[in-house]
């Protein structure tokens, strides 16, 4: 028994079916109209730059949309992924610090990470020894101790070496290699971690997901952060190499429409991809386990797998979207990756293009990426006009006016999530329903 | 004046309709039954008469007031009872509390009557603290019309009550429909059991494609061949 | 004769409540083999056991005389085991049509990098399935409601839908949990009529649980009756309706 | 208009430090603007960009923004370090535009290579922390538990102070990290506190974390002395913590009063309703008039020479002008004379990469309030 | 035995205020998880509303509580929960029960409440500013140094902690009672099993709603105020407690008061033991032990920057070894 329900894209599809798409021609119409305000009211240069932000931001929204529109997964940790994809782009890409290779510290280095590997095999070794009659209880605790000691021995050599690292040679640097090697190793690193992670979490309800996911992104970002060794940590790395000539050598705009170029190939490729499997019996299959596991399960689909390669295809794609953009940034700053820019931003703009259908998505990752950017100085301007209105009046004063306009933005991204749930709840360009005749 | 009263009712889900003109009248002490092909709009009927469904067209009554697209718990306030076909119990609550759910409006009775749904389905007494989600297909049955009787309706509407159950109980759900009508309880069912419902049904609608085909007496459309051959099994 | 479906000595409990206790039953090729029993006498319980989705205490259970006691779900479809849910598992957000197409095991399709690589077989096959795909609507009487989400099905629609996916592939053993529940009886009598069919000219093997005695009737030999988690009795219909026990126990006092 | 952009964390971890020194920077362009504007009496307008401090992606698009949108002539900012040189990397020396930040005090800016475009009017970290640790040794105080919040200014901070105090003979029981805006550092006092110092130094922002671990502190009752950087000056930490714990805590800020800028600022600022000790509003100030004459001098609102002409103005030889003093500077430019700016915060006499010798000053509360006691001797 | 006050005092209570906080914070969002099927983001952001109520509240009347001889802000703290309550209903009113109607996934769900965290996060900021702001207006924190005889170190508790612990019992007793035995907490708990044919037994849904923001906007003011109380309030300060509730209430089993209540305890307490420096409780044996072996200064198991991760690994071990949580995550 259910109440009347308006989710009805049965029908609503079939009437729009065979006509034009009207209405995604007159969304993108509507769309280029803002980019172009855009570009007449703040210059060409910073509305170029704006719209390489937003193609990056439009790949990481892909990845999520594969994930959560495709397969109803819902991640809330790819502010973890974009950061890795962004350390992968840097650790390529910037120079080799050669007093680091001069010293003793690679070895050293490795013999800590040799002792992890052999820590981790030691630990892996017992908690299998049940296999030869120990007894499971037993069994536990060996591993528990072992890992507790074999955690704390290798901690502390560590923590010995990257001290080391820290005073003699700052950091360990760079390997001096093109971007886009840092970038395709960025998915794949992105793949990796999604892959451990799947293998976790996936067998989870939906929201522990998030939650599970919301967590990991944290735990990458507080490593990322604290690992100075590796990254410098708060101090920062920048510039970063770009794989077109950079704005130092062309000017600003040029550079930054070869960026685009390359953004947009991306895009174009990755859609491609994208299209083709979404209309396969592929995707098909995965809307199916997003519907109901027991029953694929029971329909021969092996639906961990499934999962497991979605997941990692999110991940990678949002892996190579924060190398893409890490490296136009031109700074890796791990505190740089906020859930606010990262997570929620993304979120938006999936909700609001819709989730599942990749052309809604791409629609929202500009539009959203648009208004998030000229919030700020929308949200001044409103706040001064309401302030120089208010004083006229009551004589109020505020204090903090700047601070308090932009907290404004905050808001209106909030109201935004809300508003598009509330009157388009499956997005502007909402998914399709597949129809056969 | 009737009991329960469609009267040419249009409706169906989010703008698409469902059904298109649908007429029923049942008395007081009558039992309707709603046949038809799958998909034919009965559950859907069942729906709209209690409120779950926006009703573009057309009016219901009880006992002569309109009761159009009025909300489901005025409607239980004024005694109408409804076992859905589908997702008809509460999963995570236990069989008891399923049962004391159907008696939200009147607490004060709830022994005497929980009493009486354990003598009549006696296996749902030994699963009384067991969450209704885990229990077996026919017992979730008997959970959702021991939870509609909980409430001591004066209507009753049952859709496909007896889907799922032994062979045994399905006999006792209709003897006890029939007794329970005989206690001055107004009852539409849909049932797919048609031949047996219909034995004891004083008035028999056919629906299909949202729209009444036959409506007669029970016995009636019992014996008529035309029905009996396309929507009764021949 | 090896039996195709071979249960051995099953028990299942759930927090100390043994709902199959000790129970063994074979189905012997090319029959179709019914199974009545009282409400929550563990029948379903037992075809979850069969089919994978729920993992037995102890006991064994065998394929064509092969253990795939510790195989998934989904292994076991792949080895021609199919069933359908007594309370529908439809996928509610893919249109009926598309139920069924999505049950054909090892489409290229599936395969991410077959969809890019070879476009063309892809679509081959996805004609083929679609094709085989309108036939099982039409035979199911859905033909109308194809384009419908599966999740705006009444009821019924949707057992009949469960049904139609076990016809979608070339199945050996097929489980059917209370497909009659909620049918229309005449659309059922030509199911009947499409499974008899199925098991003579295609040899599936049936497992039909079932508490509407006419089409115990008219299909099933043998019939099982399950009673608290053990076999009853085993039997033709005509000597299960003829026992007093299986009558006190199933078919109430006063009917038979 | 001759633009000159402001970059600030106004949203993120230094939020509430910000606006006073937005406001520092904004008194200079209303002085500027009432005593006749700058080159034939355009105005000077300012504006800003937030940079949320930590997420460099938003500060080099705010750079980005002033840069090529707002076309501004030269740019006060950024505030955190971070911030800053995402801003001039990735728009500001790419775009030719000069910066002045008032309060980047990471080490990290004096290397950058910036095309001699990015200044700061407040001395690095590495100043301050030898200083801090020098003051509290000729205090007598011998052992400390150090605790700093987890980012460039910290962390630059800490580096500077801990190495200082244990070359010249202190010790460090305790050398802790914390991560800001947490809603609770008992444990982090726990181990600060294990070692059995009884000073502990917190080298945090006054608003967040540096304000919690205090109260804590002082609930805990492990400590009897606190210290603190520049991020921990401010009235509103002693009005929060309370006078009677704080009494007597030792700070150091940058910024000099024995300079004649100094008084002069302090006037001007309590007469525009700012407060003068709000930290680096001084040297905000500082940057924005040190821009307004550097443009002044270039005789243009272009980008192309300002740097120089910026340190021209900023160095000796030439007539001193001190805060306030817009229409002599500008009549002294006009006239083609050499002028070298003494500021608020310090003679801001930039050295080869653009930073300032450090005056430190010492701070301390006495009857609940932040009080200076002069700077620091070499 | 200096040692062992250390440890109660920077374990045993610390991890007992953390947990309490944490637990209160996430019965609240078990309650609205079971009720109404969804992870509520916004739960730690109606803390700081609450909050804020309070606060503001404090500062209008500094005094109201000296007659009483609790902190103002205790005393305030009903009216502040009955506006809490107030704007949470609607917020319901206003953003949730349009989706709930249009019959959405929970998911949906979950993203509206980000919605919501981030639309409070902006207008508390925007009316409260950013700074932190004390509790105690006008007035000081009582602080009970009890000394045990025999040491140096007193054992510490603060006023708010005292409170804290108290209230925390309460409002979990009495919730408990509430869903379990009263008739409305039945109906609640139908109500979120099958909101349609709760309905269809004569449920007031709307009712039942109402009711369960009212109480999950007061058990939000009480966790805010009393972390307020014993920290400071802080407009962002909630946004970091998040995460660990969210990790509490899943590692207590969802939809269970008392696993809430352990998951909090736990959770608080893995954080506060992760960090613990172990070497100050060995180092009375330090003069027995054999020169070779040298007492490392510290010895905690991850570093206090690591402490925000501390609650997931919690959270993903618990779930690998029994994935409903402790408490066997059904409904209530
Ligand atoms: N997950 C579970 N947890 C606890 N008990 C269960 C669970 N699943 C089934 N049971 C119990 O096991 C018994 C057998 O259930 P089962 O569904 O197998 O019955 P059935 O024979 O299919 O009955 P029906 O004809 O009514 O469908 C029932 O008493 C039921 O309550
Ligand atoms: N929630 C819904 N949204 C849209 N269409 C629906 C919905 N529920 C049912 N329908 C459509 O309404 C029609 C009638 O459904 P209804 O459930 O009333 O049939 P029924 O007569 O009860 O059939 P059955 O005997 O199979 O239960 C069906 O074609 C179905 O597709
Ligand atoms: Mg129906
Ligand atoms: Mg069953």
């Amino acid at each position: 028994m259910t109440a009347p329900s308006p989710q009805r894209p049965a029908s609503s599809a079939t009437s729009t079916r065979h006509a034009l798409p009207i209405r995604e021609l007159a969304l993108f119409g509507g769309l280029a109209l803002v980019v172009l305000t855009v570009f007449a009211t703040m210059g060409p240069a910073y509305s170029t730059r704006m719209l390489v932000e937003a193609s990056c931001y439009a790949i990481l929204a892909l990845g999520l949309t594969i994930q959560w529109g495709y397969a109803g997964q819902f991640n809330a940790g790819i502010m973890g992924f974009v950061a890795l994809g962004g350390f992968s782009a840097t650790f390529f890409s910037i120079p080799v610090n050669h007093a680091f290779w001069a010293s003793d510290l690679p070895g050293r280095l490795g013999w800590v990470l040799l002792a992890m590997v052999v820590v981790t095999a030691i630990v892996f070794g017992i908690s299998r020894l049940d296999r030869i009659g120990v007894p499971k209880l037993l069994r536990t605790i060996l591993a528990i101790v072992a890992g507790l000691v074999g955690y704390l021995v290798v901690i502390s050599w560590l923590r010995s070496v990257t001290g080391d690292i820290e005073s003699q040679v700052e950091f360990i640097g760079g390997l001096g290699l093109p971007v886009w090697l840092g970038w395709i190793v960025g998915g794949a690193l992105a793949g990796g971690v999604g892959y451990f992670i799947g293998h976790i979490c996936l067998g989870l309800r939906s929201d522990y997901l998030v939650i599970a996911t919301l967590g990991i992104a944290e735990i990458i970002k507080a490593f990322l952060k604290n690992s100075d060794w590796l990254t410098r940590g708060t101090a920062t790395i920048s510039p970063l190499p770009w794989p077109v000539p950079d704005p130092g050598e062309v000017g600003f705009l040029t550079a930054r429409a070869l960026y685009l170029s390359v953004t947009v190939v991306m895009i174009a490729v990755i859609f491609f991809l994208l299209h083709r499997a979404y209309h396969a019996p592929w995707g098909r299959m995965i809307r199916a386990i997003r519907d109901n596991e027991v029953s694929a399960a029971a329909m021969g689909k092996s639906i961990n797998r499934r999962r497991q390669e979605i997941f990692v295809f999110g991940c990678i794609l949002m892996g190579i979207g924060g190398a893409v953009l890490t490296s136009f940034n031109g700074l890796f700053d791990p505190q740089g990756y906020l859930p606010l820019n990262h997570t929620f931003l993304v979120l938006v703009m999936v909700i609001l293009g819709g989730p599942g259908n990749n052309l809604g998505t791409l629609f929202g990752a500009v539009l959203v990426y648009v208004i998030w950017i000229m919030s700020g100085p929308m949200a001044l301007a409103v706040m001064h006009a309401i302030v120089a209105l208010g004083s006229h009046w009551f004589d109020w004063q505020p204090g903090n006016l700047d601070s308090r306009a932009l907290q404004a933005r905050v808001f209106v991204i909030g109201l935004l999530i809300l508003l598009v749930l509330r009157f388009a709840p499956r997005g502007l360009i909402p998914e399709k329903v597949a129809h056969h005749n | 004046m009737p009991l329960l009263e469609a009267v040419d009712v249009h409706g169906g889900y989010g703008g698409m309709n469902i059904l298109n003109g649908v007429n029923m009248t049942i008395e007081a002490d009558e039992i309707g039954v709603i046949v038809g092909p799958n998909g034919a709009g009965k559950s859907t009927m069942l729906k709209a008469v209690f409120g779950l469904l926006t009703i573009t067209q057309g009016e219901i009554r009880l006992r002569g007031k309109p009761i159009t697209n009025l909300s489901p718990h005025k409607l239980v306030e004024m005694g109408m009872g409804f076992v859905p076909q589908e997702k008809n119990i509460f999963p995570s609550l236990s069989v008891e509390e399923n049962l004391e759910m159907g008696a939200f409006l009147k607490p004060a009775t709830v022994s005497r009557l929980k009493a009486q749904i354990y003598e009549f389905f006696p296996p749902l007494l030994e699963k009384r603290r067991q969450p209704a989600g885990e229990l077996s297909g026919g017992q979730r049955q008997m959970v959702a019309m021991g939870r509609a009787l909980m409430n001591e309706p004066s209507v009753l509407l049952l859709d496909e009550p007896t889907a799922g159950l032994s062979p045994r109980y399905m006999n006792e759900i209709f003897e006890r429909v029939k007794t329970i009508n005989a206690a001055g309880v107004g009852v539409l069912m849909v049932e797919q059991n048609a031949k047996q419902a219909l034995r004891i049904a004083h008035k028999g609608f056919v629906l299909a494609a949202g729209q009444n085909r036959f409506s007669d007496t029970g016995e009636a459309l019992l014996n008529d061949p035309q029905v009996a051959k396309s929507f009764l099994g021949g | 004769m090896t039996p195709i479906i071979d249960v051995r000595n099953i028990r299942k409990s759930f927090g100390g409540l043994t709902v199959i206790d000790d129970c063994s039953i074979q189905v012997s090729k090319g029959s179709i083999t019914g199974m009545i029993g009282p409400n929550g006498a563990g029948k379903s319980t037992l075809f979850n056991i069969i089919a994978g989705s729920l993992a037995p205490d102890s006991g064994e259970v065998l394929l064509n005389g092969q253990a795939i006691t510790q195989l998934s779900a989904n292994q076991r479809f792949h080895r021609g085991l199919l069933r359908t849910f007594q309370i529908a598992h439809e996928f509610s957000h893919l249109t009926s049509l598309e139920n069924l197409m999505m049950v054909p095991p090892l489409q290229e399709g599936e395969n991410l990098f077959s969809t890019w690589l070879r476009p063309g077989e892809v679509r081959r096959q996805e004609a083929e399935v679609r094709r085989r795909a309108l036939e099982v609507l039409d035979f199911v009487g859905l033909s109308h409601v194809r384009n419908e989400l599966a999740g705006n099905l009444s009821g019924g629609q949707k057992k009949l839908l469960e049904l139609g996916r076990t016809m979608m592939t070339d199945a050996e053993v097929v489980l059917l949990d209370e497909i009659a529940a909620g049918v229309n009886r005449t659309l059922l009598g030509d199911l009947m009529g499409n499974i008899e069919r199925l098991n003579r000219e295609l040899g599936y093997t049936f497992l039909v649980i079932e508490h509407d005695m006419d089409m115990i009737g008219r299909l099933c030999d043998p019939v099982i009756v399950l009673a608290q988690g053990q076999v009853m009795m085993e039997g033709s219909i005509g000597e299960i309706q003829n026992n007093p026990e299986v009558i006190e126990a199933y078919f109430g006092s006063e009917t038979a | 208009d001759v633009k000159v952009g402001f970059l600030g964390g106004f949203t993120g971890g230094i939020e509430s430090l910000t606006p006073p020194i937005f406001d520092g920077a904004k008194l200079a362009v209303q002085e500027i603007n009432d005593q006749g504007g700058l080159l034939d009496g355009e105005k000077m307008v300012m504006p800003s960009g937030d940079t949320t401090c930590s997420d460099a992606s938003a500060a080099s698009n705010a750079a980005d923004r002033l840069v090529n949108s707002e076309q501004v002539t030269a740019i006060v900012g950024a505030l955190c370090t971070g911030a800053t040189i995402a801003a001039a990397n990735n728009a500001a020396i790419p775009g030719g535009v000069v910066m002045v930040s008032p309060a980047s005090t990471a080490p990290a800016v004096t290397d950058l290579d910036d095309d001699d475009l990015v200044f700061r009017t407040v001395p690095s970290d590495a100043f301050q922390g030898e200083q801090l640790a020098k003051l509290l040794l000729s205090k007598g105080i011998e052992d400390v538990a150090v605790t700093y919040v987890n980012n460039d200014y910290g962390q630059g901070l800490d580096d500077a102070f801990t190495k200082t105090f244990e070359a010249e003979g202190g010790s460090i029981s305790a050398n802790l990290a914390h991560e800001d805006n947490r809603a609770d550092y008992r444990s982090e006092i726990g181990k600060l506190s294990s070692g059995g110092s009884q000073t502990l130094v917190v080298l945090a922002y006054a608003d967040t974390s540096g304000q919690t671990i205090l109260r804590q502190a002082y609930e805990s009752g492990a400590f009897t002395q606190y210290a603190g950087g520049d991020g921990m000056v401010g009235n509103a930490l002693v009005d929060a913590v309370g006078a009677d714990v704080l009494e007597g805590m030792i700070a150091t800020r940058p910024g000099s009063p024995d300079v004649p800028g100094s008084d002069i600022f302090n006037d001007l600022a309590e007469k525009a309703d700012i407060d003068p000790s709000a930290v680096f509003a001084a040297q905000s100030y500082d940057a924005a008039f040190l821009l307004a004459l550097a443009i002044e001098k270039n005789g243009s609102a272009d980008r192309e020479g300002l740097s120089k002409a910026l340190r021209d103005v900023a160095t000796a030889p030439g007539e001193t002008i001190l805060p306030g003093e817009w229409e002599k500077a500008k009549k002294l430019i006009g006239e083609g004379k050499e002028i070298n700016y003494e500021g608020a915060s310090g003679s801001a006499e930039f050295d080869d990469n653009g930073d300032v010798p450090g005056i430190v000053v010492e701070m301390a509360v006495e009857d609940g309030k932040f009080v200076t006691k002069g700077a620091i001797d070499e | 035995m200096n040692e062992l006050i250390y440890f109660f005092n920077y374990v045993v209570v610390a991890g007992s205020v953390t947990g309490c906080i944490y637990a209160i914070g996430a019965v609240g969002v078990t309650l609205i998880y079971s009720i109404l099927r969804f992870a509520h983001f916004a739960h730690a952001d109606m803390m700081t509303l609450g909050t804020l109520a309070v606060l503001l509240l404090t500062l209008a009347f500094p005094h109201a509580g000296d007659p009483l001889g609790l902190p103002t802000a205790i005393v305030m703290l009903p009216v502040a929960m009955a506006f809490t309550s107030l704007v949470a209903v609607g917020i319901d009113r206003a953003f949730y029960q349009p989706l709930r109607s249009h019959g959405v996934k929970p998911i949906v769900m979950v993203i509206a409440s980000l919605g919501v965290t981030l639309m409070l996060q902006g207008l508390i900021r925007l009316f409260a500013g950013t700074g932190s702001q004390n509790l105690y207006v006008d007035a000081r924190k009582e602080i009970f140094r009890i000394d045990v005889p025999g040491v140096t170190r007193p054992i510490i508790l603060t006023e708010p902690q005292v409170i804290l612990f108290v209230i925390t019992i309460v409002a979990v007793v009495g919730l408990h009672l509430f869903l379990t035995r009263a008739r409305l907490g039945k109906a609640m708990r139908a109500m979120s099993d099958n909101p349609d044919l709760a309905r269809a037994s004569g449920i007031n849904t709307r009712l039942i709603i109402t009711l369960t923001w009212v109480i999950a906007g007061s058990l939000a003011t009480i966790a805010g105020t009393l972390l307020s109380l014993d920290v400071a309030f802080k407009p962002d300060l909630s946004f970091f407690l998040l995460l660990p509730i969210f990790a509490a209430a899943i590692v207590g089993g969802v939809g269970h008061p008392y696993g809430a209540i352990a998951g909090g305890f736990l959770v608080g307490f893995a954080e506060t033991l992760a960090v613990f420096n172990w070497s100050v409780l060995l180092r009375p044996l330090r003069d027995s032990l054999p020169t070779w072996l040298e007492l490392p200064s510290n010895l905690a198991l991850v570093g206090t920057e690591y402490k925000i991760v501390v609650p997931f690994f919690i959270l993903v071990a618990v779930l690998i070894w029994r994935p409903t949580g402790i408490f066997k995550g059904k409904v209530i």
